[in-house]
């Protein structure tokens, strides 16, 4: 059967090489196109022949690459991964098409960029190799960094440069942390192996209680920088704030920091030293990121920031859900990643749109844009919505289960966690009061309404958010699956 | 096939009329009002006829569940309190609906006004038959987003749209207590089922509930060193998710403003059907309410004082809404009073103030109707403005009257000769008697009382300022087209006579909701886990407690004639700034200032939003901070490279000098 | 005979009193010269101890490093020639244009 | 004995000679041929290298030895050699010393593939020596440039400073141990340890390779030299002798002097912490590419410096390893800012610093290919995955955690972490601060060795299996045993 895998990660990569040398708009814009599509359909094949019933890695493929380090390419997918995958694989053509008709310097490279951003991040979610995974890591952050340098805001160069070295610092601990679990493996089992499955299930044997934690908390720091969660969050808002459009998106979609924390730390949980200690940690700085990053977005005037920070806080309930240590909590934490990456798509991109056509994106300077703008005015009601977690849309499955999951472990903090909500819904409602509503800002001179691509390409995710919103199941499914396997391993440990 | 299999078309139906109307209603005659309209007939066809089927045999309760996510359903539950909850519903939504056709004639957006309100009519359909706590929850917020919508649907007027945030943040709060306790309840059962649940058990349904009612009571947390049990905590929560949708005190301050909208919206959503969600929450847990008695006693508490706090309120508005907004807060503390007391009659308290749910969410449509009948022909909510409207506006003004009659509590006791409000409002004054009687505790009576002259008082001054006298002001004003005034004579109708023809059927028949074929609860039981018992039912009080309710309705209509019809007594001299009662009133006890101004923007928005902007400054400036010391310590070091060939030798040979003595001296050490 | 230790600490003196030429002088010739003399310092020692050692290598070593010793002064002469050309002075200090 | 062994060194010294000859009675418009000539030379060398891989033997009585580890380092040798030679193609073009030029690099080269087969410090010391002189005269080449001058006269003044201490060193080891051949040294290193002698030794014998590997503080010149002389100097001095010194120390101190282990690891670790936080830090400000590429190799060395303190073969194979790859980079990276100086310069000839980041300006319009190299350069050394870069230091690194010098490692990872906001910065100016001046034609030779080198990173960072083992190899002949 066909490298199915392989292909819906090379294939971006590989046209990303190809759009370089495209020379106009339309030759790029045609290509990136093409390219992500074949991705959604090959995705979309994969989809339907995965087996969500059952929680290994499916579509593996494995070939040595260098065995006297124990090095293989291995790549496969599981119900942690499959949705992300499916997010990416949905949410970037539209962003293509989002950029359809938008002017702007280099868009060969621009299109390229994004291919590329889409191939490196499938790539660690269907990487099984820690050394593959790291690479694709790793790769995520340059065409990012470009994207960001070249296409930013006025602040992009600082942006820029902070994101690289924040998060490769972080990635760098990270990699630190692989070292200590690639060789106490090695030790044990006298063959060097970089093999995910393979490491995951060795931890356990590690003699030294204090490796086992230092391993632990390095990934574990490796994982939270990428999310982020308060305290590691300050990269975070610059760089969402000052990426064009589609970059922010593209920061949206790079969900491997979560990713992470379901693949790699929740099965090492149980094995460490102290794991009440590990998820004391995880709760706590999940619970505050909810409120902190709650209050931020309060705090805030410029509307993209406001949505940045929001993101700090939905994030916390990916932390808290997933140290909730219930099937649950663990799945919502999961869901909470993919409806997050779908609503925040479509805040970023009217973020966008209005900072285009009103020219700022300062929230008091705005004023009654729905009057002039009625299409985005319906859309992102609908998304401000599901981001304050309004039930029958994908936000509210997520949060509900995180809630209801967390509380049988970890009350208190789900009560920090509570009293966000309120706050949450009141910077949502604020805004969409003060820049949408209300009498309009005659300052703001005319104002044109999204184009039929941006509205196709913001409707149809929309749509996705009420879809999921009404029946989660299909990719929930999956992920309760994989969630309840971690929980059995919990059950075995008796954490 | 049974007509109980259509249930779940209730609330689907409009719906699908929302979706419908969203996308075509541009392109149709006045907004294509027509698809819901149509919908909402069918729905509320399809409710009155499970209705009367469950009258037959009120045992055989329709319930269909479906597995949603995880081990969460969705389904539907139309047992004898969720009927009588349809059918209001329906029946009052499609009267609204199509007075609307008139009253929004001349808007330009009224396609977007019908698919709102038939998305708000699926919602609290779907919220009155849902069959888990979960389900409910979701109609919950998603009628309150209705109502945030609707409220704010002018949304270039900027009253209305800081309205629309008030009314959603306000309710927001309530959800969030509602919220925590749906999550407390969950964790609960799902530790009794020690987190292996069977197949086919969905634990948040309303039969697994209360079958675990027991254990959860068994259950208690430590609060500030108090042991609570669970169960009360889980109530008391539940309550606080009324408290904010039916605007009870504290978190009424809402629904005053929430009159901004289109009044339509003010009489289907603000006074019949979404305000009384919290009281319907209530009743729909109602059992485990009983085995909480202190839960029951603060609804009861809270209930009254509502009703007597709101009435004061309402005799000073000058803005014909306005009353009616207070009158409507004050109405549902009555309900959450009715309900209080069941820790003295059981599970009847149920039928009584559900009973009076239905009244009032006739005659308080109707008033509201009305009074958007008067605004829509004259054009201004200020009643010193208005006056002699009667003369221009007969059948209003007849209708607006019988509806007066039937809020205030006119009526015959131990007769059938009486408004609807009557038959409803008394049974409740009644049995907050009963209560005190048995429990000594007589505050809920008295305050109850009182609230019912008040009541009578302010509704008939707002007759007479609007209806009678002289015109203060030359308004035009003609009566309003039929598609207006033939809802008015329906609700009229149902408001003069319905109270009357129902009411013996009605308690039984609600007060049955606990025990049929879906749960079998036995309320003494949970009163004996409450740790409580219920008084025997004397049912005969004393002649002037029956007479009570009449005599106080009576001398508040006199005083208002007097004072407002006749003018005996010249009220500019109370009316006044510097009486401070009236100050005190007008202002609204001053809630604004307190909720607005302090809490929201002193507290939350420039307190801590800003204190944690300065946080997170912090951490931005640390991190910026090690990347310029890095940057500066490199300036720094440079300087050693002076380019001076000596210096390098020297750095050299030293080098050499330092290694040497470094390692010796580590050497002797090891 | 005479025991090693006294050429050891000869050679030391030699090399130390290079070390001392090389960073204070300010001449490239000067400096030159006192890299001779640390190198035959060393030279001297790897004689020596050939001698004690009763093997012929040091010597050898000694003759290869003399060798050395010459073509290294040529290279330096060579260089330092072509800076005189260009600033009239062999004086080393006042070349610091290249620094930090 | 075969001298077929020394085959490449012998194509080597007789393609020295010719180029001198030759050029002798070459016109100045006809001596560009004389660099394909060198190249051609080195080409074929590296071709007998290759070809003779995996060979063991010893000859002229032990003092040279011919196995994975010499090899290894020939071949990086070579490799440096041949991208200098055809990049120096173009620099040289219209020079009437183009011969010496040329010959020295083949000469240098030899030295240091002399050092990397020496098996006798007497054999090791000359063919050091012969590699330092070359290079010193290279270093100098441009005599009219001040700043070339300068360069040559701080390096070679440091350079003979440290020859001589070396030598004195050197001279204590024959003292103790009666002989000059590294096995034998190994085998009768006892009485060193007793001897307080012994640590002198050591120290002189650091300071002395430390010069060449420019560890700090043996390093000063190695900044003011790497940006004063030509830049495809400074290429094969950052690349190429740099190396030297680690094989010279390798074979020296963890063959000859291991019994002293205790004493040289401990002040190898001081100086790798030292060296690669002070060449990261300095880097940090410098706006002198060349010079930031010097402080960025101090900060290279010191990574490399971890293999002396962790001393398993894993850690030696990376930096074994690591040598190859920095080989490539480095080279790639000086031969880059070559390529634009060259530009600069033919612009405009009386240029301050034409290697000034500002000259950087919107290289990636202005010259793409270079401005693609050198950003692939600078990622591989900023430890980018799928580049040599990366390769290298995860073996490394990785090695020094397995050590259980988890405190090492953080220091190095923190500072390569460090390193990326210099190497961005390079980025930064080339792409996204624009110009207004025109595109120019990129000379070719420098494109053909900026070719090879990419292809050299890209191939050792995707293709690592055959570096892996050979690295691997190669340390087993240092410490026997396998990882």
């Amino acid at each position: 059967m066909l490298p199915i895998l392989s292909l819906i990660v090379l294939i971006p990569l590989l046209f990303a090489a190809l759009t370089l040398f495209t020379k106009t708009k339309e030759q790029a814009r045609v290509m990136a196109l093409v390219a992500t599509v074949a991705v959604l359909v090959l995705t979309l094949y994969m989809y339907i022949n995965f087996d969500s019933t059952i929680a290994d890695n499916q579509f593996e493929e494995i070939y040595q690459w260098v065995p006297s380090l124990g090095i293989n390419y291995h790549l496969g997918v599981d119900g942690i991964g499959m949705p992300l995958i499916l997010l990416n694989a949905i949410v970037l053509p539209f962003l293509i098409l989002f950029t359809w008709n938008d002017d702007r310097k280099a868009p060969n490279r621009f299109y390229a960029l994004i291919l590329a951003t889409e191939g490196a991040v499938i790539g660690v979610f269907a990487a099984l190799d820690f050394f593959l995974f790291y690479i694709f890591w790793e790769l995520t952050l340059i065409p990012l960094f470009f994207m960001v340098s070249i296409w930013g805001g006025p602040g992009k160069h600082h942006a820029a440069i902070k994101f690289f070295i924040y998060t490769h610092i972080a990635s760098l601990v990270m990699l630190l942390g692989i070292f200590g679990l690639y060789f106490s493996a090695w030790e044990m089992t006298g063959t060097p192996s970089l093999d995910i499955p393979a490491l995951l299930s060795q931890f356990q044997f590690i003699g030294s209680g204090v490796m086992k934690d230092l391993i632990f908390l390095a990934l574990l720091f490796g994982f939270i920088v990428k999310i982020p969660v308060f305290p590691f969050h300050s990269w975070q808002p610059d760089a969402y704030t000052e990426a064009p459009t589609a970059g922010s998106v593209l920061f949206v979609m790079l969900k491997i920091g979560g990713y992470g924390i379901f693949k790699v730390i929740l099965p090492l949980l149980p094995f460490t030293a102290s794991p009440n200690l590990m998820i004391t940690i995880m709760a706590a700085l999940g619970a505050v990121s909810i409120i902190y990053g709650a209050f931020l977005a309060l705090a805030q005037s410029d509307l993209k920031r406001m949505v940045a920070y929001s993101s700090v806080s939905h994030m916390g309930y990916v932390l808290l859900g997933a140290a909730g240590l219930v099937s649950l909590s663990v799945s919502g934490a999961m869901f909470q990643q993919f409806s997050h990456g779908l609503i925040m798509s479509i805040m970023f991109m009217a973020c966008g749109v209005i900072n285009t056509t009103a020219g700022t994106r300062i929230i008091n300077d705005l004023g009654g844009l729905a009057q002039k703008m009625p299409k985005l005015a319906v859309i992102m009601v609908l998304t401000f919505m599901a981001s304050l977690g309004l039930p029958g849309l994908s936000g509210f499955i997520a949060e509900v289960s995180v809630l209801a999951g967390s509380f049988v472990n970890l009350p208190s903090y789900v009560i920090i966690a509570l009293l966000a909500i309120v706050i949450t819904a009141a910077y949502h409602i604020w805004a969409l009061q003060r820049a949408m509503f209300g009498v309009f800002n005659e300052k703001l001179g005319t104002i044109v309404d999204i184009n039929g691509y941006q509205t196709l390409s913001m409707g149809i995710i929309a749509i996705l958010i009420v879809y999921f919103g009404w029946n989660p199941s299909p990719v929930l499914d999956m992920m309760l699956t994989n969630s309840e396997q971690i929980i059995s391993l919990m059950a075995v440990m008796g954490v | 096939m049974a007509i109980g299999d259509l249930a779940f078309l209730i609330p689907l139906l409009p719906a699908l009329a929302f979706v419908l109307t969203f996308f075509l209603g541009k392109k149709l005659p006045n907004g294509g009002a027509i698809i819901p309209i149509a919908a909402i007939t069918i729905s509320f066809v399809i409710s009155l006829l499970i209705t009367m089927n469950l009258l037959q045999n009120p045992e055989e309760v329709i319930n269909q569940s479906y597995s949603w996510f995880a081990i969460l359903n969705i389904g539907v539950l139309v047992d004898p309190l969720a009927a009588v909850m349809l059918t209001m519903v329906s029946l009052v939504s499609l009267l609204i609906h199509i007075y609307s056709v008139g009253y929004m004639s001349h808007d330009r957006s009224q396609s977007r006004y019908f698919a709102e309100t038939a998305l708000f009519t699926a919602s609290m359909l779907g919220l009155a038959l849902s069959d888990n706590i979960l389900q409910l929850f979701i109609c919950w917020e998603l009628v309150g987003v209705c109502s945030y919508l609707l409220i704010g649907f002018w949304y270039e007027k900027p009253s209305a749209s800081s309205a629309a945030k008030k009314a959603f943040l306000t309710t927001r709060v309530g959800d969030v207590m509602f919220l925590a306790g749906i999550v407390i309840l969950f964790s609960d059962l799902f530790r009794i089922f020690n987190g292996t649940i069977p197949d086919g058990v969905y634990i948040l349904r309303f039969d697994e509930i209360f079958t675990h009612i027991p254990e959860i009571a068994a259950m208690n947390a430590n609060i500030l060193g108090m042991e609570v049990s669970h169960i009360t905590i889980i109530t008391l929560l539940f309550f606080g998710g009324a408290i904010g949708k039916s605007g009870q005190f504290p978190l009424h301050v809402w629904l005053p403003d929430a009159m901004e909208g289109p009044t339509t919206v003010s009489a289907l959503i603000h006074a019949a059907t979404m305000v009384t969600a919290g009281v319907y929450l209530v009743a729909r847990t109602f059992p485990m309410f009983m085995a909480a008695p202190s839960s029951l006693l603060v609804v009861a508490y809270l209930g009254a004082f509502t009703a007597i706090f709101a009435a004061t309120m309402g005799i000073v508005m000058n803005d014909l809404k306005r009353v009616l907004a207070y009158s409507t807060i004050s109405q549902l503390g009555y309900m959450m009073l009715g309900l209080g007391v069941g820790a003295a009659i059981g599970a009847e308290a149920v039928g009584i103030s559900i009973f009076h749910l239905i009244n009032h969410a006739f005659f308080k449509a109707l008033l509201f109707l009305c009074a958007g009948s008067v605004i829509h022909a004259v054009g201004t909510h200020d009643m010193r403005q208005l006056g002699g409207v009667a003369k221009v506006m007969p059948i209003t003004a007849v209708t607006m009257i019988i509806a007066a009659f039937s809020l205030a509590g006119f009526g015959i006791p131990d007769t059938i000769f009486g408004f609807s409000g009557f038959f409803s409002k008394d049974p409740i004054i009644e049995s907050a008697y009963l209560f005190g009687s048995s429990s000594g505790m007589w505050i809920p009576y008295l305050l109850s009382i009182t609230a019912a002259l008040l009541t009578s008082l302010y509704i008939f001054r707002l007759v007479f300022m609007t209806f009678f006298g002289k015109p203060r002001t030359d308004y035009g004003g003609h009566e309003s087209p039929a598609s207006m005034t033939v809802p008015l004579s329906i609700l009229a109708l149902l408001a003069l006579v319905a109270g009357a023809l129902t009411r013996t059927t009605f308690y039984e028949f609600v007060s049955e909701t606990f025990v049929n074929d879906f749960v079998q609860m036995d309320i003494p039981a949970l009163a004996d886990i409450g740790g409580y018992h219920l008084a025997s039912h004397a049912g005969h009080e004393p002649m002037l407690i029956l007479w009570m309710p009449l005599i106080v309705a009576v001398a508040g209509l006199l005083v208002s004639y007097l004072i407002y019809g006749l003018k005996v007594v010249n009220m500019d001299s109370l009316v006044s700034r510097n009486n401070p009662v009236y100050k005190l009133l007008y202002n609204r006890y001053y809630q604004n200032a307190i909720y607005t101004d302090f809490l929201s923007v002193k507290v939350i928005y420039e307190g801590f939003a800003f204190a944690g902007h300065a946080i997170d400054r912090g951490f931005d400036w640390t991190v910026n901070w090690i990347s310029d010391l890095m940057i500066e310590s490199g300036e720094a070091l440079r300087q050693f490279q002076t380019g001076v060939i000596q210096t390098y030798a020297t750095a050299v040979i030293a080098g050499v000098g330092l290694l040497i003595v470094l390692i010796k001296v580590v050497m002797e050490v090891i | 005979m005479i025991p090693v230790e006294l050429y050891i600490g000869l050679a030391a003196i030699i090399f130390s009193i290079g070390l001392y030429g090389f960073m204070t002088q300010r001449s490239g010739i000067r400096m030159l010269m006192c890299v001779e003399l640390m190198l035959n310092s060393a030279n001297l020692n790897l004689v020596a101890f050939s001698s004690y050692n009763a093997d012929l290598t040091g010597q050898v070593f000694a003759l290869y490093s003399i060798a050395l010793a010459a073509c290294e002064a040529a290279i330096g002469f060579a260089i330092l020639m072509a800076i005189f050309r260009m600033k009239d002075t062999i004086n080393l200090d006042t070349f610091n244009v290249l620094r930090w | 004995m075969d001298l077929m062994l020394l085959a490449p060194e012998l194509t080597l010294a007789v393609t020295g000679l010719a180029v001198l000859l030759i050029g002798l009675f070459l016109p100045v418009g006809a001596k560009k041929m004389l660099g394909y000539l060198a190249s051609l030379g080195i080409l074929v060398a590296l071709a007998l290298t290759v070809s003779s891989l995996g060979t063991e033997a010893t000859m002229f009585n032990d003092t040279l030895s011919i196995d994975a580890l010499s090899q290894f380092f020939k071949i990086v040798f070579l490799v440096v050699a041949l991208l200098f030679a055809i990049a120096s193609i173009k620099y040289t073009e219209g020079n009437s010393h183009t011969e010496e030029f040329f010959s020295l690099g083949v000469f240098a080269t030899i030295g240091m593939m002399f050092v990397a087969s020496a098996n006798d410090i007497m054999v090791l010391f000359i063919a050091f020596e012969l590699a330092s002189l070359a290079t010193y005269a290279l270093a100098g080449f441009e005599k009219s440039n001040q700043k070339s001058l300068e360069a040559a006269m701080k390096y070679f003044m440091i350079g003979s400073l440290s020859a001589a201490l070396l030598l004195f060193g050197i001279s204590f080891i024959y003292g103790m141990t009666g002989t000059t051949s590294i096995p034998a040294i190994a085998a009768g290193a006892g009485n060193l340890v007793t001897n307080p002698i012994g640590l002198v030794a050591v120290v002189l014998l650091v300071a002395g390779f430390g010069f060449k590997i420019a560890l700090v503080p043996f390093h000063m010149w190695a900044p003011d030299t790497y940006q004063g002389s030509p830049s495809v100097v400074s290429s094969l001095l950052a690349a190429g002798s740099k190396k030297m010194g680690i094989v010279a120390a390798f074979k020296v101190f963890i063959v000859a002097l291991i019994a002293l282990q205790a004493e040289w690891q401990m002040v190898f670790a001081i100086l790798a912490v030292l060296t690669m936080t002070y060449g990261n830090v300095v880097a940090l400000s410098q706006t002198s590419v060349k010079r930031m590429l010097a402080y960025s190799s101090l900060a290279q060395a010191g990574y490399i410096t971890m293999a002396f303190v962790v001393l398993t073969p894993m850690a030696l194979g990376g930096g074994i390893l690591y040598a190859l790859s920095h080989g490539f980079m480095k080279a790639g990276a000086f031969i880059a800012t070559a390529a634009v100086v060259y530009m600069v310069l033919s612009e405009n000839r009386d240029v301050e610093d034409p290697d000034h980041l500002d000259n950087f300006k919107g290289l990636g319009k202005r010259m793409p290919v270079t401005a693609l190299s050198m950003t692939i350069f600078v990622f591989a050394l900023a430890g980018i995955p799928l580049t040599a870069g990366y390769m290298s230091k995860f073996v490394l690194f990785s090695s020094t955690i397995q050590a259980g010098f988890v405190w090492l490692a953080v220091i190095a990872i923190l500072n390569s972490a460090l390193s990326l906001y210099y190497y961005a910065r390079v980025v930064k100016y080339m792409y996204f601060i624009p110009t207004d001046a025109g595109k120019v034609s990129e000379p070719l030779p420098y494109t053909i060795a900026l070719v090879i080198a990419v292809i050299g990173v890209l191939a050792i960072g995707f293709w690592s299996e055959p570096f892996v083992y050979w690295a691997m190899e190669a340390a087993k002949v240092l410490i026997p045993g396998g990882m």
